[in-house]
């Protein structure tokens, strides 16, 4: 069972998805079924981390030939990295289900369902191969959703996502068959998995091209300043349950990627790309900050804000010193809850008010004050008010960053100013002033509570006691940071 | 002896078919469906006959005492031979309700399908080249009439006049290089022709490589390559949807058949001669097909301009057989079998549709086909999956293996090219997705019909799907390891 | 000497009506322009030593093929205003002749780079002829019957006036 | 036990803000009430008692609550101290918290959203504490912000009106610029440090460590988040807007104690600036200059609020002329008898808004010292102590500061303060003589004002008139008592006790004269001040600083931000995208076009093609 | 006497029929030149055959006339059909399907 559940984790919602599919499930079993596959992935998300021992590398590993002709093998396991994103998978799906309750168009169900396996899987994946299949395979249900459930130009801009993921995608195939091929070169033998291709050493031309096509790939998914024009259009298009997973998961998975396949791969190319990642990482930090101050509308606006955060995580990846990696890895997953509560109370902003337009909104607070708490508690919790998990995070890369350069830190401490900037004015404009006569107030059910409690409860408990979570990742963390540092070290 | 009949048997029913055919034309006691199912017959126990002679072939030619050695057995042939049958069966049963739709079809079309697939089998089989033009000309004469097969249909015609008057003009050069290569060695065996090649450097072969080089002409024009392709998109559109889809999935690959032993055996040491040729022709080929596909409106149109741009992949793979790739010859067979699954799915999907309308499918009139049809829906997505070489579809790994065979032979620009336009491939056959998800539908959902050509299709879906993750730990079933070793096995009979 | 002068003579019949075909606008003419350069290809094939072949050529290519091709253009009797009318002939016929240009310096250069001179052997009469096509080309000789016989079922259904007449009816 | 005066606070805060939540129609007041006061006064007992421990002999108490975070060498601890400086503080905070809450309890009564203010103002009292009591910078950080938000909570309490809504993020953000070079210098701080621990005492040890300019840096960055929060030049102009929230946060928060916490940070890290004189005397000139610029400001406003904002700010200038200059002890001892006035004074002005109304405008008051006798009495004592006239608080504490000024020989700062002293006594007495003397401008009834109000003005009065004798130096005879206990490491400079006669003598003398100056101008009949000359207009516009604000920072940032919307976004990334994808659409369509449906064409291309091989295959193999 | 002449007028010949396909538009000429073509591969063969002294040459030769003879069948056929249908045996007159269509 132990060796197998990781496997489970990931095609539950699958199999789930395709058995209902198979039944032509009516709505409200429907429902049922993708509601129980998100709880039983968490409990088994939760047998994997309470089982999970932080002092060792990559766990509950399951090594099978696939294609063995190609030499790709279904290779998945976890460790402190994949499982802060696997718990926030797991964490986030349960409520984001009971958000979609009165949802009744089925496809909504279908592609959520196969969202869960697609970012899991690319989650979870250690073969490059099969991760290529799961990195594609998540795009397809957000591509669907923002197309067929989205809102505004939703055909184009889901075709806007699809194009600009797949540029990247296309060219971190492309470095994907170029690393097998070298590994093929060097052994004779075709291999795609990450624990074969990490001892090949490449010349360093060739790998800063084989850094590019991967961290393209990312770049896209994060997004970086000048890779971001699909970010806004699609966040503004998207339904809320898939524009919560983009921002809360597979923007992670950009990230994500680098620190798994970047630094698995080629540690010494990333620090010839670090100075570039590390000033468009800065310039996103303070771009998306001011592109967000005047956008009126809250989904772009957080997308921005998104954008910016994540900005930070780059940057903090980038820095290779313990606080900014931890300090980036802690901000996914607090940001990762952060956002996600953010977006559903969008959502929920405009299932009252049939708008997400800042200028038709106003005087909530009066009304509706449970709202108001919720609302203005996640924005703050993006901001990175301390006593939220953001903050620590922050902090951490903010000393990551002054421990780096003196002008990264300043910079970078920004973070403080940049949010504060637009989230206040929006709360301002939101919530606070005078009542909107038109909009029908009515506040939170407790259902819509239940949602966002928990996501609450963890970001004060992930800001008041980082302790309770940092030993999970951190002694893994500092290994695989000193085995970095001393790739780069040796190579100077 | 008896063994060699039983050998010659597959080729000689399905021609034994289509004169029973024939004959049966005029008898009213037949009516289409039986003749479809007649046709069908006779394919499937040439298809059967094929698979149980795969793998053992004990003897390389067939009465050599008779035939010289101008008809050849291996695997490579039957598992083009195969493909070729299998390709016909499906285009016959998928199109079964298309074909009882439309009144223009009579006896004629099953007697020239079989002749057609009879001179493909022989195509694969010729070992010689005056048989491999004889065999083409069947081919694509049968073809040529199918293509203008609704003779109401202006454009149908139009197809057929721009077919034929091409397909002939290409004809006359592989005459032409074959008359020229008989020049050089004395006579069209390739046994002879091979043996010339291997004797002989590059600097003493010019009229040889003159010769090869018109037939590849003729080859490159077959399967669409740019320059050669303008007649691809017109003749794809003007063809009723059986005969686009019988043409696209089994003619082309029957072109393959020949080109890939001529170039992989028998002019195997001129290849370096060509490779800058064949590279600028892949680069042409790969840009121009997807500019044709990103341009047109109907479905059917795109489906053609990127088939040239499917060509263009077998083109990378082919120029690096040329420069020394291993991988590429089973690429080449795998991505063959992956386009044909994936080609004979969405054609025979379009071809389903049209059964109940009369208007050639674009873009506009998929909205909301997937309200409508939700399944048909969700099985032409698949198929665009494949032709897109999305992940977890059988055109992904075919690309896979086209892109590694690339990076292998050192051809990173064009593998580069070929991931690009794989790229922009995606929008065109994404955009079809769109249309069919995005958009509510006008009319209410259809009802399920489950007949053969729905039942098939799905089987096709499945296989695209089982092709690119199917995995050969459960047993008895072999995934997408067992089609690449079937390629291999093709390949490595070859030599 | 004689030869060269047959050769001449038949050469030059052919290129002339192969040319006359090439630019004649009515199509009767150009038929028999195609007439003419068949039967000088006949004379040629006398002239190579390939007797059958000649007359297999007259029989087929010109009795047969020609004939039928100009019964045909009889048959449809295009009028005047009914034929294409082009103005840019020539300009067409001078940029195809320049880019066809390297392709004939190509096949002429290479092949008659290879051989200088002729081989002595036997007329090929329908004897040898037989012979080979019964031992060496036994395969192509029977397919081409089966391409024969597609041909013609093509044709036919091509050229079958159909009973159904739907117009209107696209794809 | 010290960690419950903290916890509990935060956690009668969430309670109240659940229950509220639970069901904000519902009036629970009793239960706030008791909640609300009843949290502040239990603190205010225990640090009473934890000051009652230090006094017999313990020098600091410690307590660690739990691990905070604990990477590579970032080790930090939740963790509590209160040590002699901290106590002191947090004793005052507590007790004046605790009268402020009862006070709010009156003035609040009518509110429907009691609970809620009451929720805010413990999560305040809580935040303050954390800052207060915190042991490590980060601890101090945590407190830092959470009492800027809670003010930012407090001051939009009155959300409906989206003016105050901007005064609190005005308040907020200008913090949050003072909280930016906070972090930055204990970011600093720390990857200085080189992982030597990170508590105040450790940091303290190995001072040392760092080099003097990066100290200069991190103490200079440190008093950038003092300016935000302690409203110092340039980062004050929040304060007079948060005026906006309700009175009693005005008295505790903008008074008392949130914005003294910069004052208080600089004498936490008195070891720190100990070894950069050079910044503790710009942050003595900044204060110097905070002092004299407030003053001159609340001398042309009308606002009863605005006046006593001005003037705490004018006041906090005055204490950071004394941590600047080293005298730390003297710094403390004016907040903590600060607190006392002018907590006194907004109580005062509060009922006197209650029984007007709420009407603020000191012009259009008048003639009060009879109907609310007691408020008169209590803010003339107030009144007395801020102007500095012995025996009254204010007067020791200031005069100490000015003192420790003119003895450190920077006679610049000691002239603009004992000005400031001048101008402090007439913009008081102008608001006294305004609001309780001249005469009446309306007839209305006056509101009554309840009991709950006014008993804590009267404490609080007395507390005014005798805090003072707890730091009375040896040249008034006095052992310095309050100096000794803190053990601060003042910059100490010896000077005749006749110089501090006269130094002491002139202040009285300067505050006599102000208050001579406002009596002769506005005790019998005033009207209201006129923008008529340019100085007046300068002033009373407050120098023109919002404006000028709006046009260096928030124009060019909304600019900025339209720019990016309407240009850089769509024209040059999206531009770059799409005018690729033209490109390449349009190349796709001329290549259509060559497909022309002409057969002719097509065989063209084709013979094209051939030739085109053909011309390569007769270069390539030398036929030619 | 040499093959070099015979060589010449195939190449000249085929050369012709290329130029006819793609210079004119009538498909009767259209389909002579393809016969054209043919034909001059035929005397290509012949030609080797006497080069080569090997009578095969003239036996692919005579396949190739069979050849020629089943697609003159059906072009005929086609031509037929066409002009019937359009009146017309003007190739240009046929382009309804080209680059882009909408219908």
């Amino acid at each position: 069972m132990m060796q197998h559940i990781l496997t489970f984790i990931i095609f539950i919602p699958l199999f789930t998805a395709i058995v209902l599919g198979i039944m032509r499930a009516s709505t409200k079993s429907l429902k049922i079924g993708a509601m129980f596959s998100s709880v039983i992935t968490l409990f088994l998300v939760a047998v994997v981390a309470y089982n999970f021992n932080p002092d060792i590398g990559m766990q509950f590993t399951k090594n099978l030939p696939w294609i063995q002709n190609a030499g790709i093998s279904y290779i998945i396991g976890v460790d402190y990295l994949s499982l802060v994103i696997l718990l926030l998978i797991g964490l986030l799906m349960p409520p984001l289900y009971i958000y979609m309750y009165h949802e009744e168009r089925k496809g909504y169900w279908y592609n959520m369902m196969l969202l869960q396996t697609g970012v899991t899987g690319a989650v979870l994946s250690l073969d490059l191969v099969l991760f290529y299949l799961f990195w594609e395979t998540m795009l397809l249900p957000i591509f669907v959703m923002i197309g067929k459930y989205g809102n505004g130009m939703h055909q184009y801009n889901s075709m806007k996502i699809l194009l600009m993921t797949i540029l990247g995608s296309m060219s971190m195939l492309f470095s994907i068959l170029y690393i097998g091929y070298i590994y093929f070169e060097t052994t004779g033998m075709w291999s795609f998995a990450l624990s074969d291709l990490a001892i090949i050493a490449f010349e360093p031309k060739t790998s800063i091209w084989l850094a590019a096509g991967f961290l393209l790939a990312f770049a896209i998914k994060i997004p970086l300043v000048g890779f971001h024009t699909w970010m806004a259009p699609a966040y503004g298009s998207a339904p809320t349950p898939a524009v919560v997973i983009l921002s809360a998961i597979m923007a992670k998975l950009g990230i994500y990627g680098i620190w798994r396949f970047g630094y698995g791969l080629f540690e010494s190319t990333l620090s010839y790309y670090a100075p570039t990642i590390i000033v468009l990482a800065l310039i996103g930090l303070i771009y998306y900050a001011i592109r967000a101050i005047t956008e009126n509308n809250l989904r772009k606006m957080f997308a921005y804000s998104s954008g910016s955060h994540l900005s930070l995580i780059a940057l903090g990846l980038f820095l290779t010193n313990i606080y900014a990696w931890s300090g980036s890895l802690y901000f996914i997953a607090t940001h990762a809850l952060a956002s996600a509560g953010m977006f559903l109370m969008i959502g929920l902003t405009y299932k009252r008010f049939n708008t997400v337009h800042i200028s038709d909104l106003g005087g909530i607070a009066s009304k509706a004050p449970i709202f108001t708490f919720f609302f203005a508690f996640f924005a703050l919790s993006i901001a990175g008010l301390p006593g939220t998990g953001g903050f620590v995070a922050e902090l951490l890369i903010i000393i990551g960053a002054f421990k780096a350069d003196f002008w990264i830190g300043v910079l970078t401490a920004t973070t403080m100013l940049s949010a504060m900037m637009y989230i206040f004015w929006m709360l301002q404009r939101t919530l606070f002033g005078a009542a909107n006569k038109e909009c029908q107030y009515s506040d939170l059910t407790l259902r819509e509570i239940t949602i966002l409690l928990p996501l609450v409860v963890l970001l004060l408990v992930t800001g008041i006691v980082p302790s309770l979570f940092i030993p999970l990742f951190e002694p893994q963390l500092t290994t695989t940071l000193q085995d970095v540092l001393f790739v780069i070290g040796g190579l100077k | 002896m008896i063994e060699q009949l039983i050998l010659a048997l597959p080729m000689a029913i399905v021609v034994i078919g289509a004169f029973v055919l024939m004959l049966l034309s005029k008898s009213t006691r037949f009516n289409l469906d039986k003749l479809n199912l007649l046709a069908v017959l006779f394919l499937a126990i040439a298809f059967i006959m094929q698979y149980f002679t795969l793998g053992n072939h004990t003897i390389a030619f067939l009465f050599p005492d008779v035939f010289g050695e101008s008809f050849i057995l291996d695997d490579f042939s039957t598992i083009f031979d195969m493909m070729f049958t299998g390709g016909a069966i499906l285009t016959l049963l998928v199109n079964n309700d298309y074909i009882k739709s439309r009144q223009y079809y009579s006896t004629e079309y099953f007697t020239l399908i079989l002749f057609s697939v009879f001179g493909m089998i022989m195509l694969s089989h010729a070992h010689e080249l005056v048989t491999a033009f004889i065999a083409l000309e069947i081919a694509s004469l049968s073809i040529y009439a199918l293509a203008g097969y609704h003779k109401n249909n202006k454009v149908s015609s139009e197809a057929m006049m721009k077919y034929m008057v091409l397909g002939s003009m290409s004809s006359a050069f592989f005459m032409l290089g074959t008359a020229l290569i008989y020049g050089v060695v004395g006579s069209t065996s390739l046994t002879e022709i091979a043996l010339y090649t291997s004797s002989h450097t590059i600097d003493e072969m010019t009229l040889l490589i003159v010769g090869a080089s018109f037939i590849m002409v003729t080859i490159m024009f077959k399967i669409g390559a740019v320059p050669f392709h303008s007649w691809v998109v017109d003749v794809y559109h003007g063809a009723p949807y059986p005969v686009t889809m019988f043409m696209a999935s089994t003619f082309k690959i029957a072109i393959f058949a020949i080109a890939l032993r001529l170039y992989l055996v028998n002019f195997a040491p001129i290849n370096s001669f060509w490779t800058e040729m064949l590279q600028v022709i892949t680069i042409l080929t790969l840009l121009g097909g997807s500019w044709l596909a990103i341009s047109q409106k109907l479905v059917k149109r795109m489906l053609a301009g990127s088939s040239i741009v499917h060509s263009g992949y077998l083109l990378i793979a082919l120029s690096s057989i040329g420069l020394g790739s291993e991988l590429a010859a089973p690429a080449i067979m795998f991505y063959l079998l992956a386009y044909f699954l994936s080609a004979v799915g969405s054609f025979g999907i379009l071809s389903f549709i049209s059964v109940h309308s009369k208007k050639q499918m674009s873009y506009e009139d998929f909205k909301g086909f997937a309200e409508r049809r939700p399944y048909m829906a969700l099985m032409m997505s698949i198929f665009m999956f494949s032709l897109a070489g999305f992940p977890s579809t059988i055109g992904f790994l075919g690309k896979f293996y086209i892109f590694s065979a690339a990076i292998e032979s050192g051809q990173i620009l064009l593998a580069g090219l070929g991931i690009m336009t794989a790229f922009i491939s995606v929008y065109y056959y994404f955009k079809l997705i769109a249309m069919m998800y995005f958009y509510p539908s006008q009319t209410p959902q259809k009802k399920l019909t489950i007949n053969v050509s729905t039942v098939l299709i799905a089987v096709m879906a499945l296989l695209v799907i089982w092709g690119g993750i199917g995995t050969s730990l459960i047993p008895f079933i072999p995934g997408a390891d067992g089609f690449i070793d079937i390629a291999k096995q093709a390949m490595s009979s070859l030599k | 000497m004689l030869e060269i002068s047959i050769f001449s003579i038949l050469a030059l019949f052919m290129l002339g009506g192969s040319i006359a075909m090439l630019v004649n606008k009515q199509t009767l003419f150009s038929a028999f322009g195609f007439l003419v350069a068949m039967i000088g290809l006949a004379g040629m094939f006398a002239l190579l030593d390939s007797r059958f072949l000649a007359l297999a050529q007259i029989m087929v290519s010109v009795g047969a093929v020609v004939v039928l091709s100009m019964l045909t253009i009889l048959t449809i009797n295009a009028k005047e205003e009914n034929l294409p009318h082009e103005p840019n002939k020539y300009k067409w016929i001078a940029f195809a002749s320049l880019l066809v240009l390297p392709i004939t310096l190509l096949i002429y250069k290479s092949t008659s780079a290879l051989y200088a001179s002729f081989a002595t052997m036997q007329t090929i009469n329908s004897k040898v002829v037989g012979k080979l096509l019964f031992s060496e080309w036994v395969l192509p000789f029977e397919i081409v019957s089966i391409l024969l016989l597609s041909a013609m079922v093509g044709a036919i259904v091509i050229a079958r006036k159909d009973v159904v007449q739907t117009q209107g009816e696209e794809s | 036990m010290i960690s419950l005066i903290v916890v509990l606070p935060f956690l009668s805060a969430l309670l109240m803000g659940v229950v509220y939540l639970s069901n904000t129609q519902k009036k629970r007041n009793t239960f706030y009430t008791l909640v609300g006061v009843g949290t502040p006064a239990v603190s205010a007992v225990l640090s009473l008692m934890a000051g009652a421990e230090l006094l017999q002999g313990a020098q600091t108490i410690h307590y660690t609550l739990f691990q905070w975070v604990n990477i590579g060498e970032f080790n930090i601890e939740v963790a509590f101290m209160a040590d002699r400086l901290s106590v002191v503080m947090v004793a005052f905070i507590t007790v004046i918290g605790t009268l402020i809450h009862i006070y709010a309890a009156g003035y609040m009564k009518e509110d429907a959203a009691y609970g809620k203010f009451f929720a805010y103002f413990n999560l305040f009292m809580g935040s303050m504490l954390l800052l207060v009591l915190a042991d490590n910078p980060i601890m101090m950080f945590v407190g830092w912000e959470l009492v800027g938000l809670s003010s930012y909570l407090l001051i939009g309490f009155y959300h409906h009106d989206s003016a105050n809504i901007t005064a609190a993020n005005k308040a907020f953000i200008l913090n949050r610029v003072g909280d930016f070079g906070f972090i930055m210098a204990i970011s600093l701080l720390f990857v200085s440090l080189e992982g030597n621990g990170f508590t105040f005492d450790s940091i303290e040890a190995n001072i040392g460590l760092i080099n003097h300019e990066m100290l200069a840096l991190i103490g200079t960055l440190l008093f950038v988040g003092a300016m935000g929060k302690s409203a110092q030049i340039p980062l004050y102009v929040w304060l007079p807007d948060a005026m906006a929230g309700p009175t009693p946060v005005s008295a505790l928060i903008h008074a008392a104690t949130m914005v003294t916490a910069g004052v208080y940070m600089v004498a936490r890290y008195s070891f720190l600036y100990g070894e950069i004189p050079n910044i503790g005397l710009f942050i003595a000139s900044v204060g110097a200059a905070s002092a004299l610029f407030a003053a001159l400001i609340a001398s042309y406003q009308s606002d009863i609020k605005k006046i006593l904002a001005y003037s705490t700010m004018s006041q906090l200038g005055y204490m950071f002329i004394a941590v600047g200059l080293g005298a730390y002890s003297s710094g403390i001892f004016h907040v903590f008898t600060h607190a006392f006035f002018k907590a006194l004074l907004f109580m005062g002005a509060g009922a006197v808004i209650i029984a007007l109304h709420h009407e603020q405008n000191i012009f259009k008051m008048g003639g009060l010292k009879k109907e609310l006798k007691l408020v008169y009495i209590t803010m003339f004592v107030a009144t007395l102590a801020i102007s500095g006239i012995p025996p009254f608080a204010g007067f020791f504490s200031k005069d100490a500061i000015l003192v420790a000024a003119f003895a450190s020989e920077h006679y610049f700062i000691w002239g603009v303060g004992s000005l400031t002293a001048m101008l402090t006594a007439f913009y008081m007495f102008r608001l006294l003589f305004l609001v309780f003397h001249a005469a009446p401008k309306s007839t209305h009834r006056l509101h009554s004002v309840p009991n709950s109000m006014t008993y804590p003005l009267v404490i609080l009065a007395c507390g005014s008139a005798t805090a003072g004798f707890l730091g009375l130096n040896e040249a008034y005879g006095g052992g310095s008592w309050f100096n000794t206990f803190l053990a601060l490491p003042d910059v100490s400079h010896h000077i005749p006790h006749a110089t501090e006669y006269m130094l002491g003598g002139l202040n009285v003398i300067l505050g006599v004269l102000g208050m001579g100056l406002a009596y002769k101008m506005f005790a019998k009949e005033a009207t209201e001040v006129k923008a008529d000359t340019l100085f007046k207009k300068i002033l009373m516009n407050k120098f023109y600083i919002d404006e000028l604000y709006d046009f260096l920072i928030i124009k060019p940032l909304l600019f900025t931000s339209h720019f990016i919307a309407k240009v850089i976004d769509p024209k040059i990334f999206d531009g770059f995208i799409n005018l690729n994808v033209w490109g390449y659409t349009a190349t796709a369509t001329l290549f259509s076009k060559l497909q022309n449906g002409k057969v002719r064409y097509y065989a063209l291309y084709i013979l094209a093609g051939v030739s085109a091989m053909s011309c390569y295959m007769l270069f390539k193999l030398g036929v030619l | 006497m040499t093959p070099e002449l015979f060589f010449l007028l195939s190449s000249v010949l085929f050369s012709i029929g290329l130029v006819g396909l793609v210079a004119r538009r009538n498909l009767f000429v259209l389909y002579m030149s393809i016969e054209l073509m043919l034909s001059s591969v035929n005397l290509l063969l012949a030609t080797f055959s006497k080069v080569l002294g090997d009578a095969s040459g003239s036996v692919i030769a005579l396949l190739m006339i069979a050849v020629i003879a089943a697609e003159v069948a059906l072009f005929l056929a086609l031509i037929i059909h066409m002009y019937r249908s359009s009146r017309t045996i003007d190739s240009d007159t046929f382009d309804r399907l080209k680059g882009q269509i909408n219908d």
